[in-house]
This record gives structure tokens, C-alpha cells and sequence, in this order.
């Protein structure tokens, strides 16, 4: 039977991206952070603003804002808590299936949620990158 | 404390009905068609279903086929009438607004070689009579418009509209989606004219799995599927005769003191809307207010956050709501009928339905008008849009 | 006292299934498609039914459709085989004895263009896999033959059939309407190497109004009906959550105790011949004795006299039955299994259909056994026919 | 809605059938009828016998034999009892509404077997009418 006609789990959240949505981790805004980055479109249903405190190369904090659903939320979460405590040059090896991984797994209609979380992620490091004069490894 | 606020999508089976079901389960379990006593039986009581469905919309018992939902009621009505019809012309009319149940079959259509005109609604969800009148022509054999749209509440001005029509051309049918309307605003297919009205059980307390079609006496219309034909050639299968006997006894319930309850719920609905706009600042309501908007319906965006978040936070607390196009969430896209009444879509990605009948409780709706104001306070101090910006 | 023995047609709901639809009427009564926990806990239920109907027949839950009955689910699984395979080839092969769900689609088909072969049977019922063999063609895209005939009880030999077919062609896709012997023989999807599969719920005591279609994975299908969207764009609408949960439960207890069912079933069918042949004269038994028979069926034409006389004389006595083709009593036209198996006319008029489950209790057979030769008798007594001429 | 569509009557019996099938009148076969007549084909799925005794021109018993359904029977009932007691000529007008009149109606799919009743008793009165060399009126 072709995929189409079975969607059933299409748009079901795994437990651990219900218990990250309910208690998330790292969210709210950050005062004074080194580096802060914005993707998304409040147009197409979602807007993630990522900001970063990086001290001698490591990431010493990470919060989130999410204008998003479930999934943009949970994923902030688990992204922000996989690159706390790591180096810049971990963060960027940080891949998406990494982070979906981690979360159990994400319904296949909302993957592009967990996406912007990265993309976010990886312009926040571009922008360090840019600013402090570092190339990435 | 719960509050379940999604009656829109479905309600709870009344026990009474669950009870009648039983006795249609359990002893009267005959299968219509045979002679023997329990088959007899079971087709007397389908008869006796007939009757009560078809009272409370003004039809006659001959008219109604049972269906397993408003959705196969759509599909009959619009392809049936179509290929039937299809020597007399290839060209429908519906609305921008219409239940996916209804615009699916439409695409369908198109695919088949029919012309299909989606009318435009204003910024409350009307549509204007004219642009129907435009639409017209001698091709035209089929328009079908729901009387109350299922997401912004919307009471579309049927009768008026059904004039035009049969004005233009005694012979185009008029189909009204109901699923939405019915036992919420009065519907009586004499009045309105129409020839074909769907309806769903398990909109107004009754089960899942049945529905009805009415159809006008003379309307030439042609199965859609095909099979073991029972009672009715229209729609194959063997009946599912508690499911009928359930709905049929939902409508007694939900008939039985009409009028107080449409008093109930434009009471829960002032005391919400009251609620929601005294409580929280930045929220946009969606269709009309009074008298036009059906009692079961209230929609509001709540700026700068998003509607499937705000859905599960107030899950959290035992309330259910449904959020932006609430019959396809699927597709990710804001809702339909949102865009078709102009809304932005960063507005309607925060746009929560909350639906109700004759059964809810007072207390429900302040149990969510205790909650909403904290969830949609918390969820916008973690958003990176500011409300008043929008 | 009673006796119910029109199990074939359908059955009563088992009290335990009843029980299990109350939950999902009263309580889990959320929509499934809906994100919180009212809806999650229906679609978690959906999931588990899926889980619990896949493993009766060797299927994989994934590959299972519900639908409203097995009319709906032969429906979809012919003309949705057919529509998504006519470029490959128009030619489908069926049988004269199928029920009227599988030959009223495939006349259907037939006035769309397609040609579809009906294949004739021996005195028993039986399918010669020779004659399948002559009539596959390149352009043959389906084969629907049921497994167990629903008025004559044959067994097929499915397998065999199914081996042909696929030996001359992978890409033919092979179907059995299982209504008739779901839960009478056994069944493996895999083992049997079909590619789609029919049931329904009614006939092994669950709800009315709830079937499934097998599907197996990678069949190239398409949808017969549109509308609104669910959990299946296969067969749209709001899903039956409680039909589909009794479904399940009604599997459950079916399969449960399995061999014993069969071997009750297996003593209550030799009870009965023996009786029927051993009380009245001038009978003729209808389909194959022994193993290749099913369980659940008895049939037998009293000569002489007319099988509606029968039917209703036995329902006096409190007894139910079928007569002649249990589907089409309508036409008036002698069975169509009883003509395909070379029954005279006058003959099959007097057929009478004695069916049972494994909930039939012996006491029930012994009642129809005592009432049954009085009633022969007096009928013969007012018929201007002698059966010994016949 | 087509007729064709709406099928849930034609097969239904009314009370007075069921009643006259339950305990039918004037069946059964008669000794010395002054004629007998048969109708109908078991092929077809029913035949009909009616006995007549008639004296001086009155219908003084009728009886009938059926190979066929309820319609079936129920109509021999109410046709001998309509004609007992009548004189041939009477008899000779009675009409097939007539009867399914006195019947309450029959499903329509169900005419032709009171038809068949009605043909026999046409046909029993004609050899009657030859064998006593009378026309009828
Ligand atoms: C307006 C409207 N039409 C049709 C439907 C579909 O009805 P059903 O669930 O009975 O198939 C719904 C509900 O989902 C609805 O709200
Ligand atoms: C062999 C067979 N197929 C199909 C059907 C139709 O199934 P349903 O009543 O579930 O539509 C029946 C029973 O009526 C049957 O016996």
C-alpha cells in the first residue's frame, strides 16, 4: 500500500518531544549573550531566535524564543542541551539526525521544525565565527 | 476539571444512545433484508429512524439514506449528482470555505472533466448572493454551500441563496453540507428549498459510523459505490442498524428542547467570548458576532504564538480545543477558510476553535477561561515576537 | 425456545464488545487525528485494533484499512486495484458463485471498459485452477475469488489458485472477499499469498458498520471515494473508533480458542445433516461434505416445497434461516450459487441456508431438528407437487 | 430519489398476509371438484392448484394447493374466501385489486404471485364455463 494512504503517524510526537514541550529546557530570553541569531517567518508558522554565551571556544550557556509548535520547541530544547558545555568546534559537528535521534524520533510532516532549531544553531556559529575572527575547523 | 471544547470535530456518545444501540446489538440484531422475525424487526426500526431524522429537517422518511458519515453523505451527494447530471452539464459551484469533505470531492471532480467555481467570502465568511448569480450558467448543475461553517461559525444566508438558483434554473440541485449546522442553527429543507443536506451523528452526541443524505423525492442522482445492496441502492452494504438507531435516538435528544438549548450554548458562547476578550489582550475573533454566527462556535487568534502549542499547554490542564483549519492539520498549511476571510497567516497559526453543545457545562468554559489567560501569558514570554507588533 | 441460524448473514454482538464500544462511545470518544489526549488515546486505540486484525490473518498492521463492511472493503479493493491499474491491463477473472458485493462492482467495471471473466464451478462449488490457468491473459490485473462460499460453505483452494496466478504473472494482483470464512478456516495472507483481503465484523459477533481491507504492502491502489481526510485517504471520513475497537475485541474472542471453536462448529454442522437426513425424506444437500466444507454452513433444498414458506413457518417457531440466495431474496430469481452449481430451478427454490458460530448451541440445532420435519411436512401436504417426482 | 433507490418495501409483508400465511383458509385438496385448475411453473418458482365445487351455478367450496411463497398463499386464501359463497358470475367479475385490496396491499416484487392465483381461478372458472357449455355474461 502506497505511504500516502497511511498517515497515521504522519503528525504523532514521540513521549520525550511531549515531556520536552511540557518542561522545556533553556527557554527564555538571554541577557548580554555573546552571539544571537534569528531564521524563520512568523508567514510560514514558525520563528526560532537562538541565543549563545560562548566563553574561550566552549558554549557556557544556551536559550531559546520560539514563535512554534510542539516540535520547534522540543527540539530548541534538546538542541540547546546537546551543545551546553560543548566547544564551538562540537557544536558544529552537531548533525539534525543527531538531534531527531535524541528526541525519539520526529513525525515525518514535522521535520522541517526541527530543522530551523539547527539552522538557527548554525547561524548563531557562523555569526561567532565571523566575529571573532575564527574559521571553522 | 476538564473541558472539552472540541465538539466541533466530535462529542461524547449520550448514554441513552449507547443504551438504544445495545438493544440493537444485542437483541433486535436481525439483519433488515429477511422475512423472519429479526430481520423485520431491524427494518421497522430503520423505518422508525427514517422518520425521526427525517422530521427534524423537514424531509420525508422516503428521502433519507443512511450513510456512515457526513463525509460518504458529501461524496454521494456531489459525484452521484454529478454523473447523473452529467449529460445536462459539467459545471458546479461551491465556496472557498467548505469542509475539506466537501472541497476534496470537488478537486475529484475537476480531475474528471467538471468545472468547478469556488466562490470567495467576505472578511466574516458571507458569501454574497451576486457572486453565486454571476457564477451561473445554463451548464450549471449542481451547488452545494454548508450553512454553517464548521470553523469560524459563519450562518450562510442558504435560502436566499437557493432562490437565485432556482430562479436562473429550476433544475440545478442545491446541496447543503449540514454536518456543522445541525441542531445547532433550525433547518427544514422545505423552506430552504434545498434538494440534497448532509448530516453526522457523531456531532451531536450520537455514534461514530453514521450520518445521513437527505434527497429530495425526483432528484436524479446515481450510486457512487457499488456492492450488496440492502435497503438501499444508494448506498451498498449491509446497515449499520445501531449505529442508525443510535443517531436517530441523539436526535430525539438533541430536538426534544431545541430552543433551550440554543439558549444554552449562546449563553456559554457570550460568557467565552466575554471571557477571552475582558481577560487577554491581542486576540483577534474570527467570523461574525450575534445573531449570525452559530451558538456553538468561538474562534480567536491569540498574537505572536502558535495555535498547536497553545493546544497541547491547555491539554495539559484537560482541556481540548482545536487549532487552525481543525480538518487538516495534516497539511500543515494555515487554515483554509482563515486565508479565504483574509487572515494573516502569522494570525491564524494562533487561531484556537472552541466548540461546544447543548451539553456542555458552564463550568467547563470557565475552567478554560481560568487557564487560557496563564497558558497564552506564558507561551508569549517564550515567543520572539511581540504580539503588539503583529 | 430459539434458534438463530442466519449467522451468515449476520450475528449478535458479543456483550464484551458492546462493553468495549461503551469505552469508546463515553469515555476515549476523542477524534483521532487530534493532538491531545482524547484524540492521541483514540488514534493509540485505532493502532492497537490495527495490531490485533493484521495478526488474524498473518498481516502486517500497517496493511490494514478499515471500512464500514466488507461491501465497502470488496469495493475498494476491486474498482481501487482496477482505476490505479488500467494501464496495465483491463482484464479481471472472478467467479459465478462470488457474492453480489464482489459481482455487482465487477458489472460495474464491465460498463466502464473493463472485461472481467467469471469463472464457472463444479456440482460442489469448486473452482477447477485449470480454468483460472485459460483465462489469464497479459492484461489480466486481478483475480477476486472468495475462500469460502457464503451460501454452499465450499472451501477453495485459494492457494493453489493463487500460485497459478502469480506464477504467470507477480504483478497480478490476486483478492478473496474472507467474509464468509473469516474465523470459520484459517487464514495467512502470507501463506496464502493474496494481496488483499476482505472482512467483516457482523458476521463473528462485533458491530455492524465496521470491516477492513487488507492491503498488502507495495499494492498499487487508489481511493474509490474523496472527502475528508483522517487517518486514511483509502477510505475517508471520521473513523468508527468504537466499531473498529469492537471489531478488534470481536477478533480477539473469536481467535481466542480457535480449534475448539472449529471443532464445535464441526459437531453442531454433523448434528444437524444427520439429523436433517436421517428425519426427512426427499432432501438434497447443497455444496461439498467433509473438511472442504465449512464449519459454520449447512444447506439443504426440501423438494416440493418453496423456500420462503419454509423461512417463515421456522420463524414461528422461533427459528431463523435463509432461503435460496441469502443476498438477493429480492430479485426473485433462484440463486445464483444454486444455478452456477447446476441446481434446477424448482429445486433451489426450496434451499434453505442453516448457518452458525461457535457461540450456536447444540440445544439450538436439536430445536431446528424438531421443528423442521413437521414443517417439511405440512408444506408438502398443501403442495400440488410430489417430491418424489422432482 | 429514483424509486430504484428506495427499496425497503418491496418485499415487506402486511399483517393480513402474514396472518393469512400463518393460518391459511381453503387449503388443501378437495374431493370431487366440479373442476380443478392449474397454474404457474415450479421452474418459475411457484404453481398453484384450485379445486371448485360448484351447484346450480354457485360457488359452494374452493380450495387450493401451492408450491410457493407467502404472496402466494396468502392470495389463494383471500381469493377462495372472496369467491365462496358467490355465484360464477360474481366470481367472474372479481378483480385482482380486489383481492390485494382485501389483502392490505403486496410488496410490488410479490404481484406476480397473486397474479397467479388470480390466473387460476380465471382459468378454473372458463373450464367450468365449457364444460357446462355456458357462456359467461
Ligand atoms: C462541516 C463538516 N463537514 C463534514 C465533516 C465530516 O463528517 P464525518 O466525520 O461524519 O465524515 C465534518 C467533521 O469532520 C464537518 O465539520
Ligand atoms: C460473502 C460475503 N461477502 C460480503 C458480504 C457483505 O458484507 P457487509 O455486510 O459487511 O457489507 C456478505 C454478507 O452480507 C457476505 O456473506
Amino acid at each position: 500500500m502506497p505511504a500516502e494512504y497511511t498517515e497515521r503517524s504522519l503528525l504523532r510526537y514521540t513521549e520525550k518531544v511531549l515531556e520536552l514541550f511540557r518542561n522545556p529546557k533553556n527557554m527564555g530570553e538571554m541577557k548580554d549573550p555573546t552571539v544571537v541569531a534569528v531564521e524563520g517567518d512568523p508567514q510560514c508558522g514558525d520563528m526560532f531566535k537562538m541565543f549563545l554565551r560562548i566563553e574561550n571556544n566552549k558554549i557556557v550557556d544556551a536559550k531559546f524564543l520560539s514563535f512554534g509548535c510542539a516540535a520547534n520547541i522540543a527540539t530548541g530544547s534538546m538542541t540547546t542541551e546537546l551543545i551546553k558545555g560543548k566547544s564551538v568546534e562540537e557544536a558544529e559537528k552537531l548533525t539534525i539526525k543527531q538531534i531527531t535521534d535524541a528526541l525519539g524520533g520526529l513525525p515525518a510532516l514535522k521535520m522541517h521544525c526541527a530543522v530551523l532549531a539547527y539552522k538557527t544553531l548554525k547561524k548563531a556559529l557562523q555569526e561567532y565565527r565571523a566575529k571573532s575572527g575564527g574559521a571553522s575547523a | 476539571m476538564k473541558a472539552y471544547l472540541d465538539c466541533g470535530s466530535t462529542t461524547w456518545t449520550h448514554p441513552q444512545v449507547v443504551q438504544e444501540m445495545r438493544k440493537y446489538m444485542e437483541e433486535d440484531f436481525g439483519h433488515p433484508i429477511f422475512l423472519y422475525e429479526l430481520g423485520t424487526r431491524a427494518a421497522a426500526a430503520v423505518d422508525r429512524a427514517r422518520e425521526v431524522i427525517a422530521h427534524s429537517i423537514g424531509g420525508k422518511p422516503e428521502e433519507i439514506v443512511f450513510t456512515s458519515g457526513a463525509t460518504e453523505a458529501n461524496d454521494i451527494a456531489l459525484r452521484g449528482v454529478a454523473y447523473a447530471n452529467r449529460n445536462r452539464g459539467r459545471h458546479i459551484i461551491t465556496t472557498k470555505v467548505e469542509n475539506p469533505s466537501v472541497l476534496r470531492v470537488c478537486e475529484r471532480l475537476e480531475k474528471e472533466g467538471f468545472k468547478v467555481d469556488y466562490l470567495p467570502v467576505d472578511s466574516e465568511g458571507f458569501v454574497d448572493p451576486k457572486t453565486v448569480e454571476e457564477k451561473l450558467t445554463n451548464e450549471t448543475i449542481l451547488v452545494s454551500i454548508g450553512n454553517v461553517n464548521d470553523e469560524i461559525g459563519t450562518i450562510q444566508n442558504v435560502e436566499e441563496i437557493v432562490k437565485i438558483v432556482k430562479e436562473r434554473n429550476q433544475h440545478t440541485y442545491f446541496h447543503v453540507n449540514a454536518a456543522a449546522g445541525y441542531a445547532r442553527v433550525p433547518i427544514d429543507v422545505g423552506h430552504m428549498g434545498v434538494d440534497l443536506l448532509s448530516i453526522s451523528a457523531h456531532k451531536i452526541h450520537g455514534p461514530k459510523g453514521a450520518g445521513a443524505l437527505y434527497v429530495r423525492e425526483g432528484t436524479r442522482i446515481e450510486p457512487i459505490d457499488y456492492g450488496y445492496i440492502s435497503l438501499s441502492a444508494l448506498r451498498p452494504g449491509t446497515e449499520n442498524i445501531p449505529g442508525i438507531m443510535g443517531f436517530a435516538k441523539a436526535v430525539e435528544l438533541a430536538f426534544d428542547h431545541f430552543d433551550a438549548h440554543i439558549a444554552h450554548m449562546r449563553k456559554l458562547q457570550a460568557r467565552l467570548m466575554q471571557g477571552i476578550e475582558d481577560k487577554i489582550p491581542h486576540v483577534v475573533l474570527h467570523g461574525p458576532r450575534g445573531e449570525k454566527r452559530s451558538p456553538a462556535n468561538v474562534n480567536y487568534s491569540f498574537k505572536g504564538i502558535e495555535g498547536e502549542s497553545i493546544l497541547l499547554r491547555l491539554d495539559m490542564h484537560g482541556i481540548a480545543v482545536a487549532t487552525g483549519s481543525a480538518c487538516s492539520t495534516r497539511k500543515l498549511e494555515p487554515s483554509h477558510v482563515l486565508s479565504a476571510i483574509g487572515v494573516k497567516p502569522e494570525i491564524a497559526h494562533g487561531a484556537i476553535r472552541f466548540t461546544f453543545t447543548w451539553l456542555t457545562e458552564e463550568k467547563e468554559i470557565d475552567h478554560a477561561l481560568e487557564v487560557l489567560p496563564r497558558v497564552i501569558e506564558d507561551l508569549r514570554r517564550i515567543s520572539p515576537i511581540k504580539p503588539e507588533e503583529m
